[in-house]
């Protein structure tokens, strides 16, 4: 059978997620372990798989009405497909960063011009924004700067990174905490602050899916589930840890490595610092950012309307439809749980 | 000693030599501690390399490191439970690329025009890398486990089907002109004649399946998974923990022999005349 | 299909009473058709070769002619012995008739149908015994019995009976690799006479025997060919056995594989152990050996 | 037709029984159009499938559409540059793992005391996946071509490995015997009985570990690699051009399926006398 | 290997004196060693069988006595030939003396070392032809030149004349798989003789020909066996053929195998044609007929 075209009703809602269950996904962790989808009548059903490419596919061969995808591959998948919107993004900052030993005489993107730059993955989502910052410091991909897939966080990247096989590093942020967490290795961050407002994952659905109320009221009960497990775990993130240690236990045998990524999660998510701008919402600068430096890097050719994707109020009116909850209520909560 | 001596040794001498090259059998654990014996040598040695700091400890941990990450998953439900995802897409991606190897490397190895026809399709589904199929996979398989069990199925399928096609290439003619002069048919031929003589051939097939149908299957939770042995490597591997990404693998390897010697086992019963023939 | 019934071969169609006819005949016809007393439309009773040729094809591009026109008339019933020279087609003769070789030319025609494998009612015994390692000495000779689908307990009686006949009771169960290779022969004839054939094409079924389990077998297979009729094709090398089991003895010679005389054998029907070494029997052997070493 | 007139045919009638129940030679066309007819089948209907919008353009795109991006792809440098990486890697992982696995094949095999001490070392190497052991290959390899290399090589080194040690275990006894009455030392033996009387097998071994290192190569670019067709196919996807991604898996298919055919030509000559044994 | 030099066997030491000697000798030892004329110490010379058992285990778990109590001497240059019914353990016999089967119990000597595989002195011919369908009939006949290390110049010439021997001359570029049964066998005795070895066994070589290549052979091995003195054990069930061509024959019985007479054949050599059928050829034949009989 297919991925299941779970369009909402009674057979519930099919949502793609572009990694596995992981403290990455801290939100919709609480938001499930605290019952808040069921609290706000929605019956989600997350299919995990390995990459936003698999999402963005099956979203655009109408196999589930939505999904979360990295911002890069969703803006891709929408100059293939303008039938696709961007409704809110988890998180709604940059996770891809471009670090170098805190030793290292480099200073900036700049300073790369004649070294090795190991980025996770070819093809990975941190590929677009190496490529755009190269192209932004006037160097040339392999020309001026040699470009290494060494993997994620692992033994094998950390150990290029310490016997300088590679001179800085490109990856996730999460990838970042893991290969400091032992305090073997301490990095710098380099990425240029023009690219932090390229967000994270982002909830992706299609024009038709949204002319459905019913799939719409479900996005929207999702979306605001999500948004109170993102306020829970910003209001106490050791329970949040707790939480996400009984739900994903193998990514917490070393709780250093948990609680720092719990604390990035948690940090980039932006809950804390600002209470009034709806969880996941991102500017529209912020898109139109992401679409330059998809264009810049050669991955879209076409010059697709990024106000049609993620703007044109869409986005602010499910951003009001969800963020509407009581926040207060859901930080006494927090604040009150010890996890269990 | 000189010649003439060792020409007159006593007539109740007995020569040694033995059948075939075969040593005597010296009970069962003549068989167990020769491998054993290696293996603790290669641990020791690792050991040692490890402490000696000859070997990068992010990268190979020591085996005791190794051996207390393993006591103390087994503990760990997490593990029992990817321990059994991973076990059952091997074991049912086994079973139906072995069957259907079986079936379909018999009927192209039975009729010519099947084979003329097909086998060029088959070989190059096989060349093509299953893993760039991940997306056709996903759709038409699904998320969960049967995506990689249609993984490991595809890729143990094509040893047996060639190892079933070589056996019937390889029967004995002569054995082959009294089937078909009692009349047998194609079917009769198959089962009372081909199938027995090709099975050391179909085993070596089906041996080299199941390692095949493991590796599948933690390739395709590497490529696109959330639950399996492959995914708690990645994990583990992820938090730097190589020690346990190591005992993962170790727990990986003891199951992939436990299977790897019930096929044995069952083959050295159902072969019983291999050394004779 | 619509073969002949099993009864084709039965003794009351055989001609057998050619061989038993008190006139002895020493007709001597070199390389020629066997004319029979019979008109044509009755030769679909038995097997009719008419311009039999086989060429094979060689690895290194060559042609070997193993056959060359040959013309025979076997009468059902008829026990024929063909001798001749290693490699003078002997074996390839017999695998045509048994329908597991081509023809390069030439018509056979076995009970009325041409030749084909695989015929209820005919069994061929190989020159090389060829036992399947998987099956016990029993199983083997059932084998036919399993893929002609008969009924397996009056077969297996009969297997007894003919484990019996070739002194190997006791190795029913034990497996072919336990054999010698004179036992081996012996569980392979079991095995062609299990199914109870109304044709039986032996290629040298004893050459792996000493003289006396020979001598034994000759005496058993010519009383089982005087009760059943059998048409029977044999292939040996040993002329007195030829002379004490056939009506007929057809001498061949190599390169390419020609009849080149058919000896009728004058011993009377029903034979026995005194006909062995008779006198008569030691005349026909003389003018068999006379026959072929003429072209030797 | 009744069976009478049937039974009466003109004597100069060829019965048309096949040896063995092969097919006369037709010339070489006749083993080249069925395929080709099944394949124009296949896709023809797979044409139907997308056009019918039966299957969806974004995960299997329709064959013309791929059919032009292959041909469009041929004028690329990055293609031929990307084809000669997984090439080089696959052709040199093969010819390392076809070698490796015949000598240590040969060796298990020949000597009761390796096999019994090292084989169960063999097997449970083979059962590790070698994507779990990348980080271990890329650091001992590097993160050029050698680390493709070892792991094309790894991966289709068991099945060799088996077959190799299956076709010394069905020898033939006698000849066996044969040998050993001439005094042949093992190393005779083998060269002169042992190796052509299992050629059939260690063929079919190597005609899986040409698929396999193929398998291996791309895997390997998938986990990790800057350069070579699995790097194409995965940032084409990114792209979302599936019709890109599936011209290089049917280039893949090509250069895959040449590789193969080079082999089966070379086993159909070598084993010249296969029909006949 | 401080084995015995080549010559070992050659006509000087032949004993060959006992077998032309002028007055008959037809002493009967029932089962018993053969007492020779030379002391103990000489036996060193030729194959010393002493108190040899072979016992198989069988695959049902039980035991089948191929051999029981064999005591038996053999002159160097001597010709002997085993006859029994099939099963007796005539080829297991010969198996334990080339060093290819370890006996259960008792000792085999041969040229005064223990028997063992692979002596370049000797060979032997199995009773199935086994040969390697990757060579050709020529190559396969010079396989033991290969392996022995000999030279091949003078082997191929020496394969020649074999093949001339044999009636192959015009095969020796051909596939074994297109020989018939009994070419392979011509193949196989082609491939025993062409190392030239002064210990020859032979395991029914002569089983799948016919009575004038068997003639042939039978006088053409007389001939060979006069000139080079080679020390032969020859597997036959020709009791004809079997008192042509030995100075002695071994008549076993089967389950358990034992010998159960020994008889020395008192015709003349060098022997030709004219012994082949000659008054005293048929007397010993008819005295081993006899000596076999009694205990079927
Ligand atoms: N591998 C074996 N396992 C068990 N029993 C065996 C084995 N090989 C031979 N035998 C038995 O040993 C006995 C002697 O066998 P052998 O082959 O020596 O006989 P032979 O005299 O050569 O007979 P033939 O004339 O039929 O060739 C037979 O009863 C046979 O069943
Ligand atoms: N497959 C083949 N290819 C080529 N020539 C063949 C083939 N089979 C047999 N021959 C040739 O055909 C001739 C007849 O062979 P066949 O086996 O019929 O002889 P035969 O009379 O049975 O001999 P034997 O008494 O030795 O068994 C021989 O010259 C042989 O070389
Ligand atoms: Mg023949
Ligand atoms: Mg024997």
């Amino acid at each position: 059978g297919s991925g299941g075209d779970g369009a909402g009703g009674d057979d519930g809602l099919t949502v793609m997620l572009s990694y596995k269950k992981s403290i990455y996904w801290l939100p919709m962790l609480i938001a499930e372990d605290q019952g808040y989808f069921e609290d706000e009548g929605v019956d989600v059903q997350f299919e995990e798989t390995n990459g936003s490419g698999f999402v963005t596919q099956q979203l655009i061969a109408g196999n589930v009405p939505a999904g979360w995808a990295g911002a890069p591959d969703a803006a891709v998948a929408f100059s293939k497909d303008d039938n696709l919107r961007a409704l809110m993004c988890n998180p709604p900052q940059n996770i891809f960063r471009i670090v170098v030993p805190d030793d290292s005489d480099i200073e900036s993107v700049e300073d790369l011009e004649g070294k090795t730059l190991g980025i996770a993955e070819a093809g990975g989502g941190e590929e677009p924004i190496v490529n755009a910052s190269l192209e932004a410091a006037g160097l040339q991909r392999d020309a001026d700067v040699r470009i290494l897939p060494i993997g994620d966080a692992g033994p094998a990247s950390l150990n290029a990174i310490l016997q300088g096989q590679v001179d800085a590093y490109a990856g996730s942020y999460p990838d970042i905490s893991t290969l400091t967490a032992d305090g073997r290795l301490q990095t710098r961050d380099i990425t240029p602050e023009q690219y932090n407002a390229i967000p994270g994952d982002c909830l992706v659905t299609t024009a038709d899916a949204l002319e459905d109320d019913q799939v719409r009221d479900q996005l929207v009960g999702m979306a605001r589930a999500w948004a109170r497990g993102a306020v829970f775990a910003a209001e106490n993130p050791e329970a949040a840890t707790t939480i996400a240690c009984r739900v994903v236990p193998q990514e917490c045998e070393d709780m250093d490595f948990a609680t720092t990524y719990v604390k990035d999660t948690i940090g980039l998510s932006g809950v804390a610092d600002d209470a009034d701008t709806p969880f996941g919402h991102v500017d529209d600068s912020a898109w139109q950012t992401t679409f330059e430096v998809l264009a810049e890097s050669g991955a879209i050719t076409t010059d697709p309307d990024a106000g049609t994707f993620a703007g044109g109020g869409i986005a602010e009116q499910f951003a009001s439809d969800y963020w509407d909850f009581d926040i207060a209520a859901t930080r006494e909560e927090a604040r009150s749980s010890d996890g269990n | 000693m000189s010649t003439s001596t060792a020409h007159k040794m006593p007539p109740t001498r007995k020569t040694t030599v033995t059948k075939a090259g075969r040593p005597a059998r010296r009970g069962p654990w003549a068989k167990v501690w020769p491998p054993v014996l290696v293996i603790v040598v290669f641990l020791l040695l690792w050991e040692l390399a490890c402490r000696a700091g000859l070997v990068n400890e992010i990268i190979v941990p020591p085996p005791s490191d190794v051996a207390v990450s393993f006591v103390s998953m087994l503990d760990k439900a997490y593990f029992w439970e990817a321990t059994w995802v991973t076990m059952a897409e091997t074991i049912a991606g086994f079973l139906i690329g072995v069957v259907l190897a079986w079936a379909i490397g018999t009927a192209l190895g039975m009729y010519d025009w099947a084979k003329t026809a097909f086998y060029p399709i088959v070989v190059g589904f096989q060349i093509t890398p299953r893993v760039a199929l991940a997306p056709l996979f996903l759709t038409w398989f699904g998320f969960g486990l049967t995506s990689k069990v249609v993984m490991a199925a595809t890729i143990c399928f094509f040893p047996v089907l060639l190892n079933v096609m070589v056996g019937m290439d390889t029967v004995d003619r002569n054995a082959r002109t009294l089937m078909r002069s009692l009349g047998a048919s194609r079917w009769e031929e198959y089962r009372k004649l081909v199938l027995p003589s090709s099975l050391p051939l179909i085993f070596a097939g089906i041996k080299n399946a199941i390692t095949l149908a493991l590796i599948g299957a933690i390739v395709a939770e590497f490529v696109g998974a959330s639950r399996g042995m492959g995914v708690l490597i990645k994990s583990l591997n992820f938090q730097l923990d190589v020690a346990g990404g190591f005992a993962v693998i170790v727990a990986l390897m003891i199951f992939g022999l436990i299977l790897y010697w019930i096929v044995e086992y069952i083959d050295s019963k159902v072969v019983f005349w291999r050394s004779h023939s | 299909m619509p073969g002949p019934s099993p009864e084709a071969g039965s003794p009351s169609s055989s001609p057998r009473t050619t061989g038993t006819s008190i006139s002895p005949r020493r007709v001597r016809r070199r390389g020629a058709v066997t004319v029979t007393e019979q008109p044509p439309s009755v030769t679909r009773e038995g097997i009719t070769i008419q311009s039999l040729s086989k060429v094979y094809d060689t690895a290194d591009g060559g042609e070997v002619t193993a056959l060359r026109n040959i013309d025979l008339q076997i009468q059902p019933g008829e026990f024929v012995s063909f001798l001749g020279p290693s490699g003078c087609g002997k074996s390839t003769l017999l695998h045509i008739i048994a329908g597991l070789l081509p023809q390069t030319a030439g018509t056979v025609d076995v009970f009325g149908t041409p030749a084909a494998p695989g015929r209820q009612d005919s069994a061929i015994m190989l020159q090389t015994p060829v036992l399947f390692p998987w099956r016990s000495v029993l199983d083997n000779i059932l084998l036919p019995v399993e893929i002609l689908g008969l009924d397996r307990t009056s077969a297996t009686a009969r297997a007894h009976e003919l484990l019996e006949l070739t002194h190997l009771t006791e190795f029913a169960q034990k497996n072919v690799w336990e054999l010698s290779g004179g036992m081996r022969q012996r569980v392979s004839l079991a095995r062609a006479l299990v199914t109870d054939p109304a044709l039986l094409l032996m290629d040298e079924p004893f050459s792996a025997l000493d003289e006396f389990t020979r001598e034994r077998l000759n005496i058993e297979l010519a009383r089982l060919h005087e009760e059943l009729g059998r048409t029977t094709l044999f292939v040996t090398h040993n002329i007195s056995e030829a002379v004490f089991l056939s009506d007929r003895v057809v001498c061949m010679r190599p390169r390419p594989g020609e009849v080149i005389d058919i000896i009728d054998v004058d011993l009377p029907r029903p034979r026995g152990a005194e006909h062995l070494a008779s006198a008569a029997a030691i005349e026909n052997e003389s003018l068999v050996r006379e026959a072929i070493a003429e072209y030797i």
